[in-house]
């Protein structure tokens, strides 16, 4: 078996937007830097599909801080880190300058104008990107710092030793190949985590970084929250009209009208609205809008496709990931630091307020992690590293190749989407229906992965990112199950309402001895919502049985402030 | 879709549901003990359920030198001691019989040179099977069905039992595949349910049409039920994306019969083939030996396993018979077939061509009795008098059962319904290496579906209509399984469980029975009669051939 | 994918298929004069339909697929 | 598991070998690995259709529009194990 050493300051895991920032910013603080991806940068992870970025610009645009940051609580449901959505919304603005500077290009109007998008919650505003712009810039501008790449290499694992992260062990995608890297700083950049949706296009996105981190001792936090794209019946993996601009520049459904003909208003683009509809009986769903007569791009005949959910299994959004120990990004464990998807920011809080918020969080978080993961490898001398411990890390990266029989991963991953999948699971969760999952999730856990086999070096990867998913699967059964409440994308039928004070909390997931163990932080008191105003002005979206949502909000789509120059109704896909 | 359907009547003395050996054998008897008789199926008689792929017949006859208690014992040993002796007795005693009937029906079978039957099976004791190949011996039955003068009503589904004031089943409803309006409403003295066994529809296993109506509608009818928690581990070919061992049809060997060659796992070692059906794949997946290889004359193919999912053991589940005419527990209903549970197998499927044989003689069992019931009930068969009543409010109930997905207009497609039931109940470490906790986890998801889902279904047309009844039935019958294999709490046969991993002959010499009571699926057991357990004095390993993990 | 071809120019129409099938997959057109696929979805790969078919007309592979896993439908 | 089949029905369903000019920009652009040069050929080929994602870059990337993605996928057949 060949093994390839690399040796630098700061080992970026993940060249998508975070990733990016991340490497570059450490690059122009002196630190060597390497960029490892198991896709190819530019064309793996999520940065190659966001259409939407939003800018928060107080100078040209008159933005104010205090209503953005009053509509991120809103639909976050006051569970946003507020220093952390502060520290995105106020540095938005360098992000996208550093983007034009590079020339990622802006959709504009006939007359030169940047085009904007208002988030439906009112008046968070974002531009729009050209499509396929932004990955294959940012790939430029990576070569162009003289930053090394490593492609078709997935990690395994962080190399831990004496309470620091020296480095990290992984392997070849293409031939058999066993990659050690001996790094002062990591910065995980491997964005979020999906059961590999048939489809969605993430099926590259297994939550590598966060499965690394968390078995290093790591807490997670955010994995209660549920995607809810959807997609179309007729060919329920293509979800380009929901998700991308290509082919047609199909914008997402306003609304849906169900089976009996009754149409419902989607206050946003995850709700759990299309969920609680089919759980009532009332599928087939089918897409309203955005305009009347709106085709699919996948409709060929008349009459818009039904609406089936699930498109984005396992998904988890912004915000999602390795709690951040510090404003750079950093960890628990002293050199490694996280950025985008995989930082745990908890930046839009319980649920995603549309427009843009991904590539501006990666933006501003890659670029704290890259300058204190290039300040602390400054600091840090180049540890050598225990021959014992990269032999047994190497040893349990290799294990699926070296079995003789076994389980394949395909069939793994299946059993796990069957388990997940349905939205009576993570979706619309239940204690009962929780704890049965995780009995199997605990099985696959338990007995299946240490069985899982490769034949070659793409099966390898595989059980890998299977093993991945598995854990994913357990944080987020974990999580939903302690939060004894509902609140944004989390809903428990048998905790149907938010429970305030008692849930204005976050959930931290860390490995205790072993088991993978809950637990709460609590958010600032003054953060929380003024407990004196009635529960249904405090939360405008009702859940299953509760009053409707206060009519005196902005109906959808509509721009708190402004001009109309460009406006786009709408809200944005899975960006 | 209007809300009144289009009712049609139809009355006879017996109505038969279900048209395959069973139900053409139980139509046949009870037209000639002088009976009116209506054969219902949801496909076409003759070519519906899996007589079509059922080739061999095992016939007993002692002018043909073969004894009786070495038969027994056989069926005895690879039940693992869970059969019904009596019932068991009665099928070889009668199968010559029926035997005869085939061939006087124009049923041919495989004869030598000399003109004699040729006989063959497995090599597990003496019993031995005739074969009379496979598709047109249905035909045969079906011309001799309606030269009986039975009435076959094809592409019609029965939903649901009707039961007069007294409790005793006197029809059925049903409804047309052909017709958007149409509703059938069977009236008749007695019903004998040959619905044949079931599956979980996986594709390229020819069983996607049995989906256990006729245990759910007796279920539902009050009836109790046996043998769920035994599983057929058929295993199936993997390279074809569907799994098929019945690569009989220009797919098996030039002969049409299907082949078989040694399996390997994945290190080369040779696999066991212990008895006509074992768990010994499920095992050595279960312990990372996967994947396997069959070795065939033209190349190494892929074997899978779970190709007959959500099938039990023929003969093993069913309706558990309240006398040996194929009886039930419900006055005027008889089950014959796979349908009856007289445990004429046990916990493995003991000798090949055991099924078709008792098809036949329950179902001339089963035809007869329920003739006598509709003469007893009608004042005479065939009196001309009208069938007893239904009360209105018993068939306002059953059509509206009936019709409920059909009038929905949104909720729960079948098919997906039916691909999540699959998700939940296929791998091999819920229903064949099983585990308490495991079994409690698909019993919840399975509860949800019961009470959220199979309610909410609907269908578009009446072939979507069957669909959601079909659904409703598989989601029906995987209770059933779980909790008999949850209640179960030993390993026999082809019931496995790892925290109970041997038999247990002190606790578990015992059927499981299942019934409704008040809303709610009610267990129990049955035991073994002391005249047909076996001997304590014999070690564990003399009582038990077939070796478990560990044992 | 299992039931993959009726071949039109091939079919009497004789309605032996729509007989032969368990699965009520196939029916006749709207015309009456052939039959077609109609609930494909459902078909087992019995080949009960081949069988029958007295103008060969119909094609069936070992091959089928299940759609995607979806959260519901 | 559906390995093992020269021509992918789904997904990623064909690269025309006529027009391939073997640049690989296909290669690069699959996020999933699904493509790969052929060794002999050097000609770009689908070497694990299962993985398709229809993220549709390869078709996009390709010069000479050689690449084939239909928007249906499906899925594997549930198998006892596997």
């Amino acid at each position: 078996m060949k093994e390839v050493s690399t040796v630098t300051d700061v080992l970026v895991v993940g060249g998508g937007m975070a990733g990016s920032f991340a490497a570059i910013r450490a690059r122009q603080q002196g630190a060597d830097v390497v960029v490892v991806d198991k896709g190819h940068v530019s064309r793996s992870g999520s940065t190659p599909y966001p259409k939407n970025m939003m800018v928060f610009d107080p100078g040209a645009r008159g933005h104010d801080l205090e209503r953005w940051m009053g509509e991120v609580a809103l639909t976050g449901e006051y569970l946003n880190d507020r220093a952390w959505t502060e520290v995105v919304l106020r540095e938005s603005r360098q992000v996208f300058d550093q983007l034009v500077s590079w020339g990622v290009g802006f959709r504009k109007d006939a007359d030169g104008r940047i085009l904007r998008n208002w988030g439906v919650s009112g008046g968070i505003e974002s531009v729009q990107l050209e499509a396929d712009s932004l990955a294959p810039t940012l790939r430029g501008q990576l070569l162009r710092h003289g930053i090394s790449i490593v492609e078709r290499v997935m990690l395994t694992e962080l190399i831990v030793a004496d309470n620091r992260v020296l480095g990290a062990v992984g392997v070849s995608t293409i031939n058999e190949v066993v990659h050690v890297f001996t790094a002062k700083a990591v910065v995980l950049c491997t964005g979020a985590s999906s059961f590999k949706p048939y489809g969605f296009p993430l099926g590259s996105v297994t939550g590598d970084g966060v499965a690394m981190a968390y078995r290093a001792g790591v807490e997670i936090t955010g994995k209660e929250f549920y995607d809810t794209h959807a997609t179309s019946a007729r060919h329920p993996a293509d979800v380009r009209y929901l998700s991308m601009e290509r082919p047609s520049g199909q914008m997402p459904p306003l609304g849906l009208r169900t089976a009996e003909g009754e149409t419902i208003e989607l206050p946003g683009p995850t709700t759990l609205l299309p969920e609680f509809e089919a759980h009532a009986g009332r599928a087939p769903l089918t897409p309203v809008g955005p305009g009347p007569g709106a085709p699919s791009p996948c409709d060929a005949g008349p009459g818009p496709d039904a609406m089936v959910g699930g498109a984005g299994l396992g998904y988890g959004g912004v915000g999602e990931g390795i709690w951040p120990a510090d404003g750079h990004c950093g960890s628990s464990l002293p050199g490694l630091f996280s950025a985008g998807e995989a930082c745990g920011t908890r930046v839009v809080g319980a649920r995603y307020p549309g427009g843009g918020w991904g590539v501006p969080s990666a933006g501003v978080t890659g670029d704290r992690a890259g300058r204190g993961a290039a300040a602390w490898a400054v600091g840090a001398e180049t540890e050598p590293i225990d021959g014992g411990i990269v032999a047994a890390l190497t040893a349990s990266a290799l294990a699926p190749l070296r079995r003789n029989g076994g389980f394949g991963p395909d069939w793994v991953t299946q059993m796990l989407r069957n388990t997940v999948a349905p939205y009576y699971v993570l979706g619309i969760g239940k204690g009962d229906r929780l704890e049965a999952v995780l009995t199997l999730v605990g099985f696959m856990r338990d007995h299946l992965v240490p069985r899982l086999m490769a034949r070659d070096a793409h099966e390898l990867r595989k059980a890998h990112e299977t093993r991945n998913m598995v854990l994913n699967a357990e944080m987020k059964l974990r999580a939903a199950l302690f939060r004894t409440e509902s609140r944004g994308t989390h809903y428990r039928e048998d905790f149907p309402a938010r429970s305030d004070p008692d849930w204005l909390a976050w959930v931290v997931l860390a490995d205790r001895d072993g088991h993978m163990t809950p637990a709460r932080r609590e958010i600032p008191r003054d953060w929380w919502p003024d407990l004196a105003l009635p529960y249904g002005s405090r939360y405008p979206l009702a859940f299953p049985g509760e009053d409707r949502p206060d009519e005196t909000r902005q109906p959808l789509g509509a721009p708190a402030q402004g001009d109309d120059d460009g406006r786009q109704g709408g809200v944005a896909g899975g960006d | 879709m209007p809300q009144q359907p289009d009712v049609r009547v139809i009355e006879s003395d017996v109505l038969v549901v279900g048209g395959g050996m069973a139900g053409c054998f139980a139509a046949i008897k009870a037209r000639e003990a002088g009976a009116t008789v209506t054969l219902a199926d949801k496909g076409t008689c003759g070519k519906a359920g899996q007589t079509p792929f059922a080739g061999g017949m095992l016939v007993f006859n002692e002018a043909w030198g073969d004894d009786l208690e070495a038969w027994l014992r056989q069926i005895e040993v690879y039940s693992d001691h869970l059969n019904r002796r009596d019932w068991t007795e009665l099928c070889f005693r009668e199968s010559f019989a029926r035997f005869e009937d085939l061939c006087a029906w124009g049923v041919e079978f495989e004869r030598d040179a000399a003109g004699q039957v040729v006989r063959g099976g497995v090599p597990l004791g003496p019993c031995k099977a005739v074969h009379m190949g496979v598709v047109k011996p249905p035909l045969k039955l079906r011309r001799q069905t309606e030269r009986s003068g039975a009435r076959i009503v094809d592409r019609t589904m029965v939903t649901g039992l009707l039961k007069d004031d007294d409790g005793a089943v006197c029809g059925a409803v049903g409804f047309p595949l052909d017709d958007e309006d149409a509703v059938v409403v069977f009236r008749a003295g007695a019903v004998v349910l040959a619905a044949g066994a079931g599956g979980l529809k996986v594709p390229g296993w020819p069983i996607g049409d049995l989906t256990h109506d006729g245990d759910a509608m007796a279920y539902r009818a009050g009836a109790t039920i046996t043998g769920k928690e035994f599983v057929d581990p058929h295993a199936g070919r993997g390279d074809w994306d569907a799994p098929s061992a019945f690569g009989r049809f220009g797919k098996g060997g030039d002969d049409g019969k299907p082949r078989f060659g040694p399996v390997v796992d994945a290190a080369g070692e040779e696999m066991p083939r212990t008895g006509t059906l074992f768990l010994d794949l499920e095992f050595a997946a279960h312990a990372g030996r996967a994947p396997f290889t069959m070795k065939l004359p033209e190349g190494d193919v892929p074997v899978v396993g779970g190709a007959a999912s959500g099938m039990g053991v023929h003969k093993a589940e069913g309706v558990w018979p309240a006398g040996h005419d194929c009886s039930t527990q419900v006055p005027g209903l008889y089950a014959a077939g796979d349908a009856l549970g007289a445990m004429q197998s046990g916990a493995t499927y003991a000798a090949i061509g055991q099924s078709i044989a008792n098809c036949a003689v329950t179902g001339a069992r089963a035809g007869a009795a329920a003739a006598a019931r509709a003469g007893e009930v009608r004042g005479g068969v065939a009196s001309g008098r009208p069938a007893p009543g239904v009360p209105p409010a018993e068939l306002d109930r059953a059509l509206a059962e009936l019709l409920t997905p059909a009038r929905r207009r949104g909720g729960f497609g079948p098919r997906w319904a039916t691909q999540v039931l699959q998700n939940t109940m296929l791998p091999y470490f819920v229903m064949f290496v099983k585990r308490g906790d495991r079994l409690q986890a698909a019993l919840t998801t399975v509860e949800f579906l019961r009470d959220s889902v199979v309610p909410k279904l609907f269908a578009r047309d009446r072939h979507e209509l069957r669909l959601a009844h079909e659904t409703r039935n598989m989601v029906l019958n995987s209770e059933m399984r779980l909790r008999a294999s949850l209640f179960r709490e030993e390993s026999r046969g082809c019931h496995y469980r790892e925290d109970f991993p041997r038999r247990d002959d002190d606790g578990w010499l015992a059927w499981v029975l299942l019934r409704e009571r008040d809303g709610r699926m009610a267990l129990g057991t049955e035991p073994v009669p002391d005249a047909w357990r076996p001997d304590p004095s014999v070690p564990y390993e003399e009582r038990y051939p077939f070796r478990y993990p560990g044992e | 994918m299992a039931i993959e071809i009726i071949d039109a120019e091939l079919c009497s129409g004789c309605g032996a298929c729509v007989e032969a099938c368990p699965m009520d997959v196939i029916r006749m057109g709207d015309g009456g004069d052939v039959a077609v696929i109609r609930y494909e979805a459902d078909c087992m790969m019995c080949e009960l339909c081949v069988i029958d078919c007295p103008e060969d007309a119909i094609t069936v592979t070992p091959f089928a697929v299940s759609p995607p896993v979806r959260s519901w439908g | 598991m559906t390995g093992g089949r020269e021509v992918s029905r789904v997904a990623i369903e064909r690269i025309d070998a006529e027009t391939c000019t073997g640049c690989g920009s296909c290669v690069d652009s699959c996020c999933m690995d699904v493509i790969r040069m052929d060794d002999e050929g050097g000609l770009a080929m689908i070497r694990y259709p299962e993985d398709c994602i229809l993220c549709h870059f390869c078709a996009l990337d390709c010069p000479v529009d050689a690449i084939t993605v239909t928007p249906e996928k499906t899925g594997p057949l549930p198998l006892s194990w596997g």
